[in-house]
């Protein structure tokens, strides 16, 4: 079973419908599928709702899929460095489901791992727990929230090998475990192909059975804020 | 004379004691790190990393390496890097002892507001729901009152909850103060401050 | 003649399909990973290993690699070593394509009895209650029948359950029969045994 | 703050009560704590209920707290290795909480990470279901378990930095992580101790946030079923 594809429009073919739910990896522009996006960009799928912690910038990662307006719903824990997002939210051109950020990891890893719900503290008493069941454990209020479990995963991982096996590296890690692991197909890009046994089996953070198509590309690696100190500091 | 921010940052600093986990929001929470001194602390960035390092050198950026902010770091020798689902897993159970954060409104019973302002700012709550109900200690570094001058420190709160109940302390550039039974109880003032002044400034109820 | 437990481990090794992740579980199940020929299987062992491979070389044991029945085994170049929080993660997620496990008895409704006889063995489930809800095929691979000559296909089970209504199919050494509406259908006669005598030997209902 | 204790007495000093939960890592024999087990049979505090997928053998591992009936309730999955066990549990001197495997890592887990209930498809239907809450899914039956927030854990790494971050050996990491997790207070055992910055950040497999307190130590890693193929068969 081939595992590895030529390009991120041939890993995404037959895999992408008009109203479907994609997860998608990334914190800010951190660790994000950058060639999926464009190759779903150039698809013209729409009306897709998107799992994902942030909504890119504008004009880069998912911002690219808000300005071709692609996107009908966000899933998402913040949406403060987007400017078209905010504008089409407002506007009511887009649909906003507000996630805290850890409830919506929580939400991915869960729906991965066949749990279709669980109780958390986050968010009682809040917007967030309203129209949700509040439960009493040891005599404090916890809400449900359900597993996110996507028709398709979009991540990035640093290197993967031919059997799907991937390793992150540092905070790009973020989102990428979980939101793969609850999509019913998962399509990850990388940085580097290896051939299995080259990824010591200790070191994998994410199983190749999580992990069923792989491209490997060149990524732009954009950085959101480049935050220095002066070398007299030290 | 109010403290001005980094004099906020250095207070809230006496907060933390060797050994803690510490999570630090965005702004003068930022700020904190600056003034830890020998203390051995371990700054957890709610994106997966504990044992965060300071900026880096001009030129050693790695977009691969930020905190929760965005901003680029450095790690240290202690470093570990975990998924998001694991970083809030130790934030939600409760491994992280405090968490500074800035807030909009603080509530006299403990409630507070950072994350939107229904109709004019949609920047969502990103991890600070998580924090301040799984953290052990929740403490809010503010100013006193808004730029209309209107206190932050209210009976209750005007906009969208990010947790009830939830804030420990409360450190203003006008001084420190604790949430307690009935209201909120002043724990110091700012050098320069009146107990006057800073009550003046203050809507929530102030108890003894 | 029915089949042998090699020739039943060497049937189930048919239902496996190229590129497939799968779990073996104790006894004749573990035998069928000699029978997969060609094909690209991964085999799951749930206490924290993907990719598992053949028993070591005497001497070459290694304490810290054992599979789900405690035997010692080896790693390929594709395995991947992670903890049983995130291996039940993939068993429950329904991301492993099916499981072979042994049965004490199975009802024609699917139903699977494996893991207790009251007031006598008392082992407990182990995995086997995750893999059944959570896999994408179950099938069990066991004798028609127990020692004193009773079918352990039966209209209903009368020992504690594994699970309801999970078994697709079931291998035996009589034959192959899948679970459909209304009871079990014979899907494949071992060699030399007709279905009269298959019929005969069980007790569960048998549809057309 | 020193993580580095010098015995397992002195890592468990203070920490021990009668009638107390504790949770304890390892499958079988693979990964256990063994030098903490034998310093809690020193210490005789007894009437304890341990969370652990099994029970040790026969006068090894937890085996060793059934011989001196330290052990009042299990919470495991799998018990068959163990005569002195199951002639207890017939007997009535020990109550056994059956968790079906994958059911008990994720209460242990949920456990740690402050998640108080979570709902499985496991065990619907089963004994393993009753008196416990069911509720519906998309239409299919789920029942609730609970996270385990145990007071103590103990558990067993391979190696270890000396602030906690900890790293584990091919299957012997098995449980030892989500049992870490849902301790209020973490003991770990480690074959070996190395300053800060001798792990990969990017390896640690349980970070140091999870483990209070750390010992080394000889550990006879002894195994359970010897089982090997002949050089012939290659």
């Amino acid at each position: 079973m081939k595992k590895v594809y030529g390009s991120a429009a041939e890993a995404l073919d037959g895999l992408l419908r008009d109203d479907m739910l994609i997860a998608a990896g990334g914190f800010g522009l951190c660790g994000i599928p950058e060639l999926l996006i464009d190759a779903i960009v150039e698809s013209g799928v729409k009306d897709l709702t998107i799992a994902s912690n942030n909504c890119g910038v504008d004009g880069f990662g998912l911002g690219k899929l808000l300005d071709t307006k692609q996107i009908k719903k966000m899933m998402s824990s913040y949406v403060g460095e987007n400017a078209e997002f905010m504008r089409q939210y407002l506007s009511g051109e887009l649909e906003l489901e507000f996630n805290p950020q850890g409830t919506l990891a929580e939400r991915m890893r869960a729906g991965g791992c066949g749990i279709p719900g669980f109780y958390t503290k986050t968010g009682v008493g809040t917007q967030i727990a309203e129209g949700k069941e509040v439960k009493q454990f040891g005599g404090e209020d916890y809400i449900l929230e359900e597993g996110i479990f996507a028709e398709l995963s979009i991540v990035k991982a640093w290197k993967a090998d031919t059997s799907g096996n991937c390793v992150f590296r540092k905070t790009a890690r973020n989102f990428n475990p979980p939101a793969a692991m609850c999509g019913k197909i998962c399509v990850m890009e990388v940085e580097e192909i290896v051939e299995p046994g080259e990824l010591d089996p200790d070191h994998i953070h994410l199983p190749g059975i999580f992990v069923h198509r792989i491209i490997k590309g060149e990524h732009e690696k954009r950085i959101e804020k480049v935050t220095t100190r002066s070398r007299e500091d030290a | 004379m109010p403290w001005d921010r980094n004099q906020m940052a250095a207070r809230a600093a006496e907060e933390l004691e060797d050994g803690m986990y510490v999570n630090l929001g965005i702004g003068i929470p930022t700020l904190v790190a600056n003034y830890v001194g020998d203390k051995e602390i371990t700054l957890q960035s709610e994106n997966g990393m504990l044992g965060m390092g300071p900026f880096p050198y001009e030129g050693e950026e790695d977009p691969d390496l930020i905190n929760a902010g965005k901003q680029t770091i450095t790690e240290l020798p202690k470093t570990a890097y975990f998924d998001s689902a694991m970083s809030f897993g130790m934030i939600r159970g409760g491994k992280i002892a405090a968490a500074i954060l800035g807030a909009m409104e603080v509530a006299e019973n403990g409630d507070l507001a950072n994350w939107m302002i229904p109709g004019k700012l949609v920047k969502g709550m990103g991890g600070a729901m998580d924090l301040v109900a799984g953290v052990g200690r929740v403490i809010v570094v503010m100013d006193h009152t808004n730029k209309h001058g209107d206190s932050k420190l209210l009976k209750a709160c005007t906009l969208p909850l990010t947790g009830t109940g939830v804030v420990d302390r409360i450190i203003t550039n006008f001084g420190v103060l604790d949430v307690v039974e009935g209201g909120l109880k002043i724990v110091e003032l700012a050098e320069g401050v009146t107990e006057d002044e800073l009550r003046a400034a203050t809507e929530a109820t102030i108890v003894n």
